[in-house]
């Protein structure tokens, strides 16, 4: 694959998927046992007054259909098999966004006997958002910081086929 | 109907069943009431259309320690059923030994999602209700596991060297 | 579809729009259910049993996390208990302030859930603006309690902030553009011919069966039950602030939109009452650390309906016991038997209209009896039941 | 009652000649309210180490770190990834050393480690980092 990726078509390809993905990142999102806030505040975002769409951020019904999973709360045992489900149905590559205190750390409701811990001990997260709930705005700004990282991330990424091939 | 005239006449209708009865607060009516009799206490509650059934709630009782004469634990289950702003509470004490409990669902089908609540969490059986799947707590919780029993304690995991580690520091 | 061929539709539990996550499962015959069930414990965190290891303090924020659309009528049905057994109430200033943020966060409620509702229907329009108009009531919220939802008021014993004559312009102010508002939402959901389409007749609940259910709230309301726990049994500032009762004999849908956008003028009327009546006093009392001994029952009208609270203490730090049966738990058992001989297609509005605490879901796995399996996400059934309608 | 179609069509045409609602957050920022409830904020100078503020916290936010107590040294280690920026300890607190900002409140980050806030004086702060650095080295396997 490496030696495809060198390629200059696989590179202008890249090249299109990441500004795509930047530019057009969609999202689905998952209630692992949160008090309802953050989602609502999730929701919020996406209506007039805050627009996430103005980022080409659309929320999706389907896990097939997104690349970022944005999950609130902390992990219950019943939603602990459901949410590893939605992650591996999602193409890769995939972001997660933890929103809110209790899916940081379990915030409130640590030590509660039916949480299996905080997001980040079941899936990999990309984005934490503390807060409880966030404020839209400090949802926007976690989301800003991933497509912001995702931009830092992949200009190396896109680079190293390169050099890589460069030798060769 | 004002509150007090409510509880009198609820105090009225329960009374063939009514072991004790206590007034805890101005609005609210205890009865205690034998197992067997739930039914028709319930029923006759409901065919003088006195309130509805609010809610159901499981307290438990764990068996009483040393030197006083040992009681067994049980499982108190109180029906609410509320009239305005009257409350009136039938308590029924259910033993650990044979925790069994008849189901209202009969008289009241809605209450079919409290009895689960109860099952799950006290270790109630409720003979008759029509579903006893699990409703609130993960498909892989041991049986025999009654989270709202004083003697469940939580798994121990994380959170203890959390604790243990925070205090070291 | 073709009718006599039996169905089993589970529903449940992520999706994107909504909240809490629950799972349905809908037998269905041809386009007509014709049995539910509900599974529930998506979001079960413990927290009746969390709330024995904390202190009364403690828990006030906890409960406050149950849900995070009335969290502030947790934290008030919370409070008034433990005020209750430590035989203390708060001071009348305190009282008011409480009442004024409940009713607030009533309007956020309805307003939020006249936009998910009308969402579920395909009334995208309605959706936007009704939650475009909804931050200023978020914007009410943020500035008196610093949070725009979790707003932590309440104290044992009080209030932790004051309504100062700043923020008594505001909300005048942003009331009234709210009760503009409203009118014209009770409007377009009475006259609008399209979305009557979908909520004249539909969900019927008639009197009797919201009695035998135990329907609480808005929910009881739409179907004439004259039940609300404001009117009842007052409690913080209701006894001074006396509300209207609100009901319809509808019972379908449409009464329940109608029901819970009066209910916004109610609010509002509520609101401009206690501003210009505010009593003047302290924000808190003293309650002790340690809460006596003894059993109480605290009743709050959340937004959804009646909240119950059981209490009971054993005089030390923290609870013994607290049972708390929410608003939802009650309509959904009404719900499950209301929506027996509807079609599929009605089923999003149907359960949107009770306000359910359940954040809508995953996907639908269409099971067709030993055959191939379907799978369909929430969002294509809401599809295809505006479809449904638009062909008709 | 007059039965219409598209009730709602005036608004959107109304809306056409409005100012947006949206807001370009992060392009422009809004003022925040000033009671705002955001990142938690430690004066080490009137704290008398009473350790009210962590009893009533509902989420071991707060950790107060205690090196000297007659000298009345101590660090406060804040997680802002468990707090719920309830405001209690800022009730609790007698002496007023805390206090919730209403400016910080954008607090994403795309690792964990910048959530652990140490307040102090710098020395203090200084000293027990190095002593956990320190210890860390000493006994490896300790997590964090």
């Amino acid at each position: 694959m490496d030696g495809q990726a060198g390629s200059p078509w696989q590179q202008a390809l890249d090249k299109v998927r990441d500004w795509a993905r930047i530019n057009s990142p969609w999202a689905i999102h998952y209630n692992s046992g949160s008090c309802n806030g953050c989602d609502i505040e999730i929701m919020a975002t996406l209506t007039p007054r805050y627009d996430l769409e103005r980022f080409g951020v659309k929320l999706q019904g389907s896990p097939r259909h997104a690349d970022i999973l944005i999950v609130t709360g902390p992990v219950t045992r019943l939603s602990r098999e459901r949410l590893l489900r939605i992650y591996d149905q999602m193409p890769n590559p995939k972001f997660v966004i933890a929103c809110g205190s209790c899916g940081l750390s379990g915030g409130a409701f640590r030590g509660c006997y039916n949480i299996v811990g905080d997001i980040s001990e079941v899936i990999p997260v990309s984005v934490y958002i503390p807060g409880c709930p966030p404020r839209p705005e400090a949802i926007i700004y976690g989301v800003v910081q991933l497509l912001e990282s995702l931009k830092r991330r992949n200009a190396p990424a896109v680079n190293l086929p390169r050099q890589e091939g460069a030798p060769a | 109907m004002d509150t007090s005239t409510a509880l009198e006449k609820a105090a009225a209708i329960l009374q063939p069943w009514a072991l004790a009865t206590a007034t805890p607060e101005p609005n609210r009516l205890d009865v205690v009431i034998e197992r067997g009799s739930l039914i028709p206490a319930v029923k006759a509650l409901v065919k003088a259309r006195w309130g509805f059934f609010s809610a159901l709630t499981g307290l438990d009782q764990p068996p009483s320690g040393d030197g006083e004469p040992v009681r067994e634990g049980c499982v108190e289950v109180l029906y609410h059923f509320c009239s305005a702003a009257a409350v009136v509470t039938l308590r029924v004490s259910v033993p650990y030994s044979d925790a069994k409990i008849d189901s209202i669902c009969e008289v009241i089908p809605s209450a079919t999602l409290y009895e689960r609540e109860l099952i799950e969490m006290f270790g109630v059986e409720c003979t008759g209700t029509p579903n006893t799947e699990r409703l609130l707590l993960s498909d892989d919780w041991p049986e025999g596991v009654y989270p709202l029993r004083k003697s469940f304690t939580g798994f121990q995991q994380a959170e203890g060297q959390e604790a243990n580690h925070g205090s070291a520091a | 579809m073709e009718a006599q061929r039996k169905f089993i539709v589970p529903i449940g539990p992520q999706h994107p729009a909504l909240k809490e996550p629950g799972h349905f499962q809908f037998s269905v015959e041809g386009e007509i259910v014709t049995g539910a069930t509900v599974r529930l414990g998506y979001v079960h965190r413990g927290i009746e049993k969390g709330a024995e290891a904390r202190n009364w303090t403690q828990n006030l924020y906890l409960f406050e996390r149950i849900c995070g659309i009335c969290s502030h009528v947790h934290a008030t049905a919370l409070a008034l208990g433990a005020e209750r057994l430590a035989g203390v109430e708060a001071p009348p200033r305190a009282q008011a302030i409480r009442t004024l943020m409940s009713e607030l966060e009533r309007i956020h409620s309805h307003m939020l859930w006249l936009g998910v509702a009308a969402h579920e229907g395909g009334f995208e329009t309605l959706f936007m603006y009704s939650w475009r108009d909804r931050e200023i009531v978020m914007d009410l919220l943020e500035s008196l309690s610093g949070n725009r939802v979790n707003y932590s008021v309440n104290l044992i014993g009080g209030v932790k902030f004051d309504v100062t004559e700043k923020h008594h312009d505001e909300i005048l102010k942003g009331i009234e553009i709210l009760e503009e508002r409203t009118k014209h939402y009770l409007k377009v959901v009475t006259t609008d011919r399209t979305f009557l389409a979908r909520t004249r007749g539909v969900g019927l609940m008639t009197l009797q069966q919201a009695e035998l259910f135990g329907a609480v709230g808005p929910t009881a309301r739409a179907s004439g039950v004259a039940r609300d726990v404001r009117i009842d049994a007052p409690y913080e500032a209701y006894p001074q602030f006396p509300v209207r009762l609100v009901t319809d004999d509808g019972g379908d849908l449409l009464a329940r939109f109608k029901v819970r956008t009066r209910e916004l003028f109610e609010s509002y009327r509520l609101i401009r009452e206690i501003l210009n009546h505010m009593p003047p006093g302290e924000l808190t009392t003293r309650v002790p650390r340690r809460i006596p001994a003894g059993e109480t029952i605290s009743r709050v009208e959340a937004p959804r309906g009646e909240l119950f609270y059981f209490i009971k203490s054993n005089g030390s730090e923290k609870p013994e016991r607290i049972k708390v049966r929410t608003p939802s738990l009650c309509n959904w058992a009404s719900v499950t038997q209301v929506a027996i001989g509807h079609k599929l297609a009605d089923m999003p509005m149907i359960l949107s209209g009770i306000d359910p605490c359940f954040s809508c879901n995953d996907r639908m796995v269409t099971i067709n009896r030993g055959s191939s399996s379907q799978v369909w996400t929430w969002e294509e059934l809401r599809r295809y039941g505006i479809e449904y309608y638009r062909q008709r | 009652m007059k039965i219409r179609l598209g009730t709602m069509f005036g608004d959107i045409i109304r809306s056409l000649f409005r100012r947006p609602a949206t807001q370009l957050y992060p392009y422009e920022r809004r003022p925040t309210p000033e009671r705002l409830r955001g990142n938690l904020v430690w004066d080490p100078s009137k704290c008398t180490g009473c350790q009210l503020c962590i009893k009533d916290c509902p989420s071991d936010a707060i950790e107060l770190i205690v090196l000297d107590k007659v000298a009345k040294k101590f660090v406060l280690r804040y997680h802002q990834d468990r707090c719920t920026y309830c405001a209690q300890c800022v009730v609790n607190c007698r002496f007023k050393c805390l206090n919730m900002d209403d400016q910080t409140w954008e607090l994403a980050s795309v690792n964990k480690e910048p959530f652990t806030v140490y307040y102090g004086k710098d020395e203090d702060v200084a000293f027990l980092l190095e002593k956990m650095a320190r210890d860390n080295a000493g006994e490896s396997g300790c997590p964090e």
